[in-house]
């Protein structure tokens, strides 16, 4: 569904991304890992719009996406989850539920159950200001957010960071179901080795802004594999 | 003004006819005949008194006439006319019956002037003869004039009136009248002590320096009765002082706020330092002017209506000019707000120079319906009908505002973009046309603030210079992004305002209420209604 | 060509080039005026340097504003103020100097005050009579006030547009002050019909070059001194503070000291800078208070390139140059003209003119280190700068992130 | 060459270019009238217009770069006072001549400088003289309201000093200040109104500037104060001002100048006409600093004639005596202290947006450069004849004041 | 409860955020030398007790003593940093617009006044430490780049480098390794160790392997106080930490 081919990103004249070639399948979870600035986050933000591409292209059922701005590209269907969350810190949690409703039709503008099931914190805190919120309860908001939207590839850039453990287990297990029962593609970046090879699918490695590996989860109980991630 | 003017000669004239033949009017018209010879104040003056004397209703059309300055001698024969401006001629009325004469060149007549006392001569002429008009308003305004000019002379007549006076009200200022004058006659101190108290009963400016005059060369307990009437009403005037500074600071308040409130959004919301903010004023306090003006050339009786047409369309107008800044310029900018500043400002002088191009550098006359002229009692307080409509409308505008902010999808769409544009561009949220729409909402609610303003400042390019500074200072003030903010902001500097200006004079007023910001700010460094927590620091 | 040399120069040779620039220009000008006859191609007619000595003024109260608002990231809306100070304390010497030969001749009252019917001179007055004392209040006075004014509010931790408007309430309510007569300082007129400068003739054209080339040098002085603290370990906390202040407190920085005394220097340089204005204007009145004139400042210091030491001073010649040229070449459209200026500098210089260079000059040296970088064949990591980064001195813009916005 | 330049230093921008631009375009009316009739000595005038946009060292700049640069023979410009403070010392260094057409607080004079507007004795001294008048009114009571500045406040002095010479206490009168460009007047109407209910006839001396006297004769009109009772006299608002208000509330408020468009006289009928024929515009009105600027230009011209050069020395010369008919029918004549000779007018306001002459000076008035109301002045006096030579001659100590020194 | 001998001291703090309360009657007590992990739910009240500490919050009520005796609820931020306590920030926050090496050399132990900051040079001492710095957080190769460029990751490790920098008595670091790979968080578990010799520490983490790595006393935080407190292996036997924080 999500076809990113031979993507080269420019910081300056510092080159992040070197010909990075990826693709992530609806009903799937692809998974990015890779260590400190090797570029994972610069593809993640190529995908949704926020970079502009040096070349290359990105492609989304079919479509090119190159030339369209991140919110088409949110209303086709890409919702994202940040590095860093970037909630709207005055605006309340609900409100910031809420702004996920501008791509949908009046009667799908409602939140969707199984957020509130899903991160509680989330219902308790409706009328609290995102920026108020501590680090992981805007983490959880952040993905809550990227739900309203129904998407069909969810993109997530470090879901778990700074979320308390029993959460982590909550999101693998949300996110496995919203892939069983929606059947949304998923393309993941972690660096929490555990919650990736239950999750993945399939398996992107990354180094020095390149695709190093690609393959199963599995594949990262192989040694040679694992040395891509060790520093 | 000038419609009442109107309406009230057009009810003496009618009065004048009823009454006409009863007068002897022979005798009539050769005092009025000696209009013509009197060539200079005093002469006229004089025939007017001598009017006056008559007590003669007929007389009254005539002098209302001379006082609006449409009495006319006719070159020819020296007869006297009241005459109608009809373009380049004049309508000719016979001054006592009113009976059309004819229509005159102007070249053909010459005009009887007036100054000042004499105005003031023939109100008093008047005072006397409209007490016994059949309109309870005209005899209302006659009492008035005859409360502010006392003269024992009219006690007799006073007297008269009030035996035979059917309305309350009328009654009771007959009384008051009649009060004024027994204080300055030689009537015996029971009458005067009766007089006094009538007059503290009316407990207003006028009643307090004709009761602190008479306190003044009184004598015994007809002084102590005074000084304590004068002590009652300075009481109550007061405490009516301090209502009427809250009303005008409420009204100066609401300027305030009317000013600031587009800029609450172009830089309250959206963050932009709009330095064109006071040209969007200035170009809806223009597009009343341009309104006016067509309707002025094309359908004069709609002049009531002008501003209700200028609203929308001054809204459209800085709407549209606030689009094409945003789409030409602004959008190139987000995420370096002091830039817009540099552009805003650029931006601003080419606004007031193609204005001052298209219009002139002078002031434009934008002129004031006929029901927001003028001003009503309310005990003691007189407020006038513009400021009141100011004050309404603003209210409505701000609730409106409010309402888009805070409850509708574009509202909430609004802040989010401006709060991390890249994240609600994630969000599916079409930023550009959001920020083009909200920078187009700010500019067309500050074209309708100019609309507003027009009916208090003068309309020259320079407008919107005017009301720059002290936008900004509201809004922030008030604490950015809070609308409430700006509201409370605007009313408590503008009632600040007018609680010092008494004292301290409007100079240093002003420099003290600057003063108080700068201390104010220090104490809560981010606003009136600041944002607190983590949310702000993040 | 020079100016190619110049803005490709890197930060420390470009100050040097600066400051020999002014020093130059503070020598020939004044001969080219004074001892090239008149007829000369090469004379430099008094009324250019009259004009060019007031540029150099505004440029110094730009660098000076630029101080805090490039480099601290305080957008001071009344820089205006501190100008105007200094420039009334030159103001009050000059007046004391005209002694008894005012219309009134009146030894000791100035004939304002003669003519408002005061019969002694306010003791705000006193002193102003000698030079030293002069000079002293024309850094002490601006100083003080943003001192005290300051040490409030950044006390108070007042930041962004909020203190960007108490700073223009601030020249607001000075404005208001100065304007009425019973303040002492002849209020709109303000002071003029100046007479002597230490003994000489204002009018004079040496008189005049002398103050010019003091203007010069002062100038040349100021970059020298901003250069000096933007390059000391002070001036990387002082960018610190303006891109992240509350991290610096819990470095255990202060950042309200920090600001206050880049702000009072910024107040005397500007103070300085009004000193050396008015006797080359002959005349110093409320209107330099105008919240207008500081928002001008801003705009120089913009049009230039915030943020760096010769931006500023580009932005206040340049933008005053076009000013005087517009005012009398298109005297009913040069709004339109600078207007447009303003906005173009936004759109497609959005770093200023100086900003912009470097920013152009950055890609051009990143582009070729890139190229280099790709021929050889072992690259360690992702090793190239995004930006040249200029050794100590400010990062290249345009390609930096921005730094925090006022708000 | 074969051009004498003409120089024009009035804001085309900025806070003044509201009062200032019809200055400028009458200065080329003026110039391309002299041009049609041959020019001056057999040269043709041409106008140099800059715009030193209302802000005051940069008209002194300007002023030099006329004078300097441009090399104009004389220079027409200048409206509020801060602006000639800021030009003088140019004139006098370069020699210049500078005619400044507006009111003004008087209190100077000086050689390269004619003041064809009035001083304060051609304006508001006979203004308050009306009004004590019984034609007048017989006021006794005065607010004194103007903006905060130099001109409104040493007028008021000046007007004060008067005042208490005529016998009036100092509790009837109120002394009021507004900053430039106020515009709420609420409070400070309704004080007048406080103030003139007390039983003495009432009248309002209006020295606010500009921009301020719109919203405060709204105010007025609003505030239902009539012209009857309480009659304001202002000295800063002309046709040009009333052209942005509707009169019909403010008719017999009055002002005092020294010219109405609305004068009755042949010279001012023809003079309209072809102000609007230049103009293009049928509604462009006239106003008293257009015709200070339409004496001084023609006494300029007379001037130059005389001396046969536009030399400023040679100028200066001869202008002094020299007699130009002025737009209400008679002559105005320049005297030794550079100020002229002006008949003052007092003007109620009409519906119609103009001024009807209610009252006039027998004769015309020499402007008093140095007030005879002020201590310090009273004995100052201005002769720019030779051998006098002098702005500020003291006839107690017989010297030439503080500038013996630098006169040349 | 005896202060003396602990490096910190909270008693009975409290604080509330418009009438929630984040903080609720908290004691905890660190001892000099000392290194100590905190864990809890999101929301549990970690990083305002870091603030409070830090002086960004004041609390309602309460005692907060550092070093003994020294009261912090009477000083400020920057006071408190003299102090000897240093702080990671959740959100990594570095001054984006300084190279690397400023960033530490901003952060280095040593006088805090205007002046000498004006006047004085670099010295050895520092240029050493500065190198030594480098060697422990990796980012030599780009002591010359914006810290604004560096990746999520990069700027974790900077902000340890900028508290490494600091030398300060009690550091605290919150989260040290969200968004660092195992190997890193390995590295990072050493290294907190190896500071902990010297120093007092207090570490914020939700990563249990980090925890466990470091092998020392741990205190879970909920709604604002502590829930439970002891080697990980008895928090983590909690059933009240099963049900709130690590789920099942
Ligand atoms: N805005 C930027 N400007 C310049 N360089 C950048 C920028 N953002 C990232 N980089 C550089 O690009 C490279 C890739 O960064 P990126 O953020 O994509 O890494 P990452 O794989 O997401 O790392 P992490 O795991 O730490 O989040 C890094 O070397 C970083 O320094
Ligand atoms: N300024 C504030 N206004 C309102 N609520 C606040 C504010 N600051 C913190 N809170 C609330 O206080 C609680 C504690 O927040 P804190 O950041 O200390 O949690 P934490 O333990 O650090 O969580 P995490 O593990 O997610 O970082 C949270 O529920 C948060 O929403
Ligand atoms: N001279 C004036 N009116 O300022
Ligand atoms: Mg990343
Ligand atoms: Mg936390």
């Amino acid at each position: 569904m999500l076809e990113v081919t031979n993507a080269i990103l420019h910081y300056g004249a510092a080159e992040a991304l070197r010909g990075v070639s990826l693709t992530a399948e609806a009903g799937k979870i692809t998974c990015v890992l890779g260590r400190n600035g090797v570029g994972k986050t610069s593809l993640m933000r190529s995908i949704v719009g926020h970079n502009r591409l040096t070349s290359g292209s990105v492609a989304f059922e079919g479509k090119a996406l190159d030339r369209s701005a991140a919110y088409d590209r949110a209303r086709s269907g890409i919702a994202f989850v940040p590095q860093g969350r970037e909630i709207f810190p005055l605006l309340t949690v609900k409100e910031n539920l809420e702004t996920g409703y501008a791509p949908l039709g009046r009667a799908d503008r409602n939140v969707p159950g199984h957020v509130f099931e899903l991160f509680p914190v989330l219902r308790q805190m409706l009328s609290r200001r995102g920026g108020d919120l501590s680090g992981g309860q805007q983490q959880q908001l952040a993905i809550g957010r990227s739900l309203v939207m129904r998407p069909k590839l969810l993109v997530l850039d470090e879901p778990t960071e700074g979320i308390q453990p029993s959460i982590i287990k909550d999101i693998g297990r949300a996110i496995r179901y919203l892939r069983d029962s929606t059947g949304i593609g998923v393309l993941l970046v972690e660096q929490y080795l555990d919650f990736c090879r239950d999750l993945a699918d399939v398996v992107y490695i990354m180094d020095r802004g390149q695709i190093m590996h690609r393959g199963q989860a599995e594949d990262l109980d192989n040694p040679e594999v694992r040395k891509l991630i060790m520093v | 003004m000038g419609f009442l003017r109107n309406v009230v000669a057009a009810g003496l004239m009618l009065a004048a006819t009823l009454v006409c033949a009863a007068a002897d009017e022979a005798e009539l018209r050769q005092l009025v005949a000696k209009f013509a010879d009197a060539n200079n104040f005093q002469a006229t003056e004089a025939v007017v008194r001598e009017l006056g004397a008559t007590g003669s209703p007929a007389v009254e059309g005539l002098l209302t006439a001379l006082s609006q300055g449409s009495l006319y001698v006719r070159k020819a024969d020296d007869a006297i006319f009241v005459g109608d401006e009809v373009g380049p001629d004049i309508k000719l009325r016979d001054p006592l019956n009113g009976e059309a004469v004819g229509t005159v060149a102007k070249a053909g007549l010459t005009k009887i002037k007036v100054n000042n006392t004499l105005r003031r001569v023939i109100r008093d002429a008047l005072g006397g003869l409209t007490l016994g008009s059949n309109d309870p308003a005209v005899r209302l305004a006659a009492a008035d004039t005859m409360f502010k000019n006392p003269d024992p002379a009219t006690i007799a007549a006073l007297d008269a009136a009030i035996a035979g006076e059917a309305v309350d009200s009328v009654k009771a200022r007959l009384e008051q009248a009649r009060a004024s004058a027994v204080l300055l006659s030689d009537l015996g101190e029971a009458d005067k002590m009766a007089a006094i108290d009538i007059l503290s009963s009316r407990a207003d400016q006028d009643s307090l320096s004709q009761l602190s005059r008479f306190q003044a060369s009184a004598e015994g307990p007809l002084r102590a009765s005074a000084a304590a009437a004068v002590a009652t009403i300075d009481q109550s005037l007061a405490l009516w002082q301090v209502g009427q500074n809250v009303w005008y600071g409420i009204s100066l308040g609401s300027v305030l706020l009317l000013a600031a409130i587009g800029l609450a959004i172009t830089f309250g919301v959206m963050g932009v330092i709009n330095m064109a903010h006071g040209e969007m004023v200035m170009l809806g306090a223009y597009t009343t002017f341009v309104v006016q003006q067509v309707i002025r050339d094309t359908a004069p009786g709609l002049f009531d209506w002008s501003l209700a047409i200028a609203l929308p369309m001054a809204f459209l107008v800085s709407g549209a000019v606030g689009l094409a800044i945003e789409r030409g310029v602004i959008r190139f900018l987000y995420g370096r707000p002091l830039e817009t500043l540099l552009a805003t400002w650029g931006v601003s002088l080419i606004l007031q120079q193609a204005v001052r191009t298209i219009f002139g550098p002078t002031n434009q006359e934008v002129g004031t319906p006929t029901w927001m002229s003028g001003s009503f009692q309310l005990g003691q307080l007189a407020i006038t009908w513009n400021r009141l409509c100011i004050v309404v409308f603003c209210l409505a505008v701000f609730a409106l505002l409010l309402h888009v902010m805070k409850r509708t999808p574009w509202g909430l769409q609004m802040r989010a973009v401006t709060q991390n544009r890249r994240m609600a561009a994630s969000m599916g949220i079409r930023t550009p046309r959001v920020d083009a729409l909200t920078f187009a909402l700010g500019s067309g609610i500050a074209g309708i603030a100019g609309v507003a303003l027009s009916q208090i400042d003068n309309v020259s390019p320079n407008f919107g210079q005017g009301y720059i500074i002290d936008s900004f200072m509201v809004v922030v003030f008030g604490g950015v992004g809070n609308l409430w903010g700006t509201f409370v902001g605007a009313m408590s500097l503008g009632i600040l305002n007018k609680f010092l200006e008494p004292y301290t004079g409007a100079v240093l007023g002003k420099i003290m209420v600057l003063v108080l910001i700068i201390l104010f700010i220090q104490k809560r460094p981010r606003g009136l209604f600041a944002l607190k927590g983590r949310a702000v620091e993040a | 060509m020079i100016s190619q040399r110049f803005f490709a120069a890197g930060a420390d040779r470009r100050i040097a080039i600066t400051i020999s620039i002014l020093i130059g220009v503070a020598v020939i000008v004044p001969t080219l005026n004074i001892a090239v006859a008149p007829d000369s191609a090469f004379h430099v007619p008094s009324y250019l340097v009259a004009l060019v000595g007031k540029y150099l003024c505004y440029a110094l109260l730009a660098l000076a504003l630029d101080l805090v608002w490039g480099f601290c990231g305080i957008l001071s809306l009344g820089h205006g103020a501190f100008f105007a100070l200094g420039g009334y304390a030159m103001g009050m010497y000059l007046m004391r100097q005209i002694g008894d030969r005012g219309v009134y001749a009146n030894p000791l009252l100035p004939d304002f005050m003669v003519f408002l019917n005061w019969k002694e001179l306010p003791w705000f007055w006193h002193g102003f009579d000698h030079f030293w004392f002069a000079a002293l209040m024309v850094m002490a006075v601006p100083g003080l006030l943003a001192f005290v004014f300051g040490w409030f509010a950044f006390r108070s931790r007042v930041t962004g547009v909020y203190l960007s408007i108490i700073t223009q309430a601030m020249t607001y309510a000075l404005l208001l002050a100065f304007f009425r007569n019973d303040m002492g300082f002849g209020g709109n007129n303000g002071l003029t019909d100046f007479k002597d400068i230490l003994g000489f003739n204002v009018q004079a054209n040496t008189t005049r070059s002398a103050l010019f080339a003091a203007s010069a040098a002062t100038l040349a002085l100021g970059v020298f001194v901003t250069w000096r603290i933007i390059g000391s370990r002070y001036g990387k906390l002082l960018m610190a503070v303006r891109d992240a202040e509350s991290r610096t407190r819990f470095l255990g920085w202060r950042a309200e000291n920090v600001k206050l005394f880049a702000f009072t220097v910024s107040a005397v340089m500007a103070g300085i800078a009004g000193a050396l204005y008015v006797p080359q204007v002959g005349i110093i009145n409320p209107g330099e208070f105008d919240p207008a004139n500081s928002i001008e400042v801003v705009v120089w210091a913009a049009v230039g390139g915030r943020g760096t030491i010769v931006g500023p001073i580009i932005g206040a010649v340049l933008v005053n140059a076009g000013k005087s040229w517009f005012t009398g070449a298109l005297p009913e459209f040069w709004l339109f003209a600078l207007g447009g200026l303003f906005i173009a500098v936004t759109l497609f210089l959005p770093s200023g003119i100086v900003g912009m260079w470097d920013s152009w000059q950055a890609k051009r040296s990143g582009r070729k280190a890139a190229a280099d970088a790709a021929d050889a064949t072992a690259v360690p990591e992702m090793a190239i700068a995004p930006a040249a980064i200029v050794r100590g001195g400010r990062p290249a813009a345009g390609a930096a992130p921005e730094p925090q916005p006022a708000e | 060459d074969d051009t004498i330049k003409v120089g024009v230093l009035h804001s085309l921008s900025g806070t003044m270019a509201i009062s200032e631009t019809t200055l400028k375009d009458t200065m080329l009316f003026l110039i391309e009238e002299q041009n049609k009739k041959g020019g001056l000595l057999g040269k043709k005038l041409e106008a140099v217009v800059v715009d030193p946009a209302s802000d005051w060292p940069l008209f002194a700049e300007k002023a030099r770069q006329l004078i300097e640069q441009d090399k104009v023979a004389a220079v027409f410009g200048c409206w509020t006072s801060s602006s000639r403070k800021s030009v003088l010392p140019v004139f006098e260094e370069l020699n210049g001549l500078l005619f400044y057409p507006v009111q003004y607080e008087g209190e100077e004079s000086q050689r390269n400088v004619f003041y064809t507007g009035a001083a304060p004795n051609q304006q508001a001294i006979p203004a308050v003289d009306y009004l004590m008048s019984e034609d007048g009114g017989s006021v006794k009571r005065w607010v004194l309201a103007g903006t905060d500045y130099v001109y409104p406040q040493t007028t008021n002095k000046i007007l004060k000093a008067y005042l208490e010479s005529k016998g009036v206490a100092g509790e009837d009168i109120m002394v009021n200040y507004t900053p430039f460009g106020h515009s709420d007047w609420q409070t400070i109407v309704s004080d007048i109104k406080k103030f003139g209910s007390a039983g003495k006839k009432t009248a309002v001396v209006s020295t606010i500037n500009g921009d301020a006297n719109v919203p405060f004769y709204k105010e007025l009109g609003n505030q239902g104060v009539k012209a009857e009772d309480i009659p304001v006299v202002a000295f800063s608002v002309g046709e040009e001002e009333l052209a942005g208000l509707d009169t019909t509330p403010l008719v017999g408020h009055l002002a005092a100048w020294n010219y109405f468009q609305s004068v009755d006289a042949p010279a001012n009928a023809e003079f309209i006409d072809a102000w609007k024929a230049y103009t293009k515009n049928d509604k462009r009105v006239t106003n008293d600093p257009m015709e200070a600027h339409v004496i001084g230009f023609n006494m300029w011209v007379k001037a130059v004639e005389k001396a046969a050069t536009t030399d400023p020395d040679a100028v200066i010369d001869a202008i002094v005596g020299v007699s130009v008919p002025n737009l209400t029918g008679g002559f105005s004549t320049m005297m030794p202290n550079h100020h002229i000779t002006k008949p003052v007018l007092i003007g109620e306001i009409q519906a119609d947006g103009q001024f009807e002459t209610v009252w006039e000076t027998p004769g015309l008035v020499v402007g008093d450069e140095w007030s005879d109301y002020l201590p310090d002045s009273k004995s100052l006096i201005a002769d720019w004849r030779a051998p006098m030579s002098c702005g500020n001659f003291n006839v107690a100590t017989g010297k030439c004041g503080g500038k013996a020194g630098t006169t040349n | 409860m005896s202060k003396a001998n602990t490096i910190l001291y909270l008693d009975g703090v409290s604080v509330s955020f418009d009438g929630f309360r984040a903080i609720n009657n908290l004691s905890l007590v660190l001892d000099k030398g000392e290194m100590r992990a905190i864990i809890g739910p999101n929301g549990a009240g970690k990083t305002t007790m870091m603030d409070i500490v830090t002086g960004k919050t004041r609390p309602d009520a309460g005692e907060v003593y550092f070093d003994g005796n020294v009261d912090l609820t009477r000083h400020d931020e920057a006071d408190i940093a003299m102090l000897g306590i240093g702080r990671k920030f959740q959100k990594p926050t570095v001054f984006e617009n300084h190279c690397v090496e400023d960033n530490l050399l901003l952060s280095l132990k040593g006088p805090r006044s205007i002046l000498p900051a004006l006047f004085s040079r670099r010295s050895t001492a520092e240029n050493k430490r500065i190198d030594d710095i480098f060697d422990i957080i990796r980012l030599g190769h780009r002591r010359g780049d914006l810290a604004a460029s560096l990746s999520h990751g990069q700027k974790q490790w900077l902000e340890i480098g900028m508290l490494l920098a600091q030398d300060p008595k009690l550091l605290l670091v919150d989260e040290p390794v969200a968004g660092m790979t195992d190997a890193e968080t390995e590295e990072t578990a050493r290294l907190l160790k190896q500071i902990a010799e010297t120093h007092s520490v207090i570490v914020v983490e939700h990563d249990m392997h980090f925890v466990r790595e470091l092998g020392v006393k741990v205190t879970c935080l909920h709604e604002g106080s502590v829930l439970s407190e002891g080697s990980l292996d008895f928090v983590s036997a909690d059933e009240r930490v099963v049900e709130v924080y690590l789920g099942r």
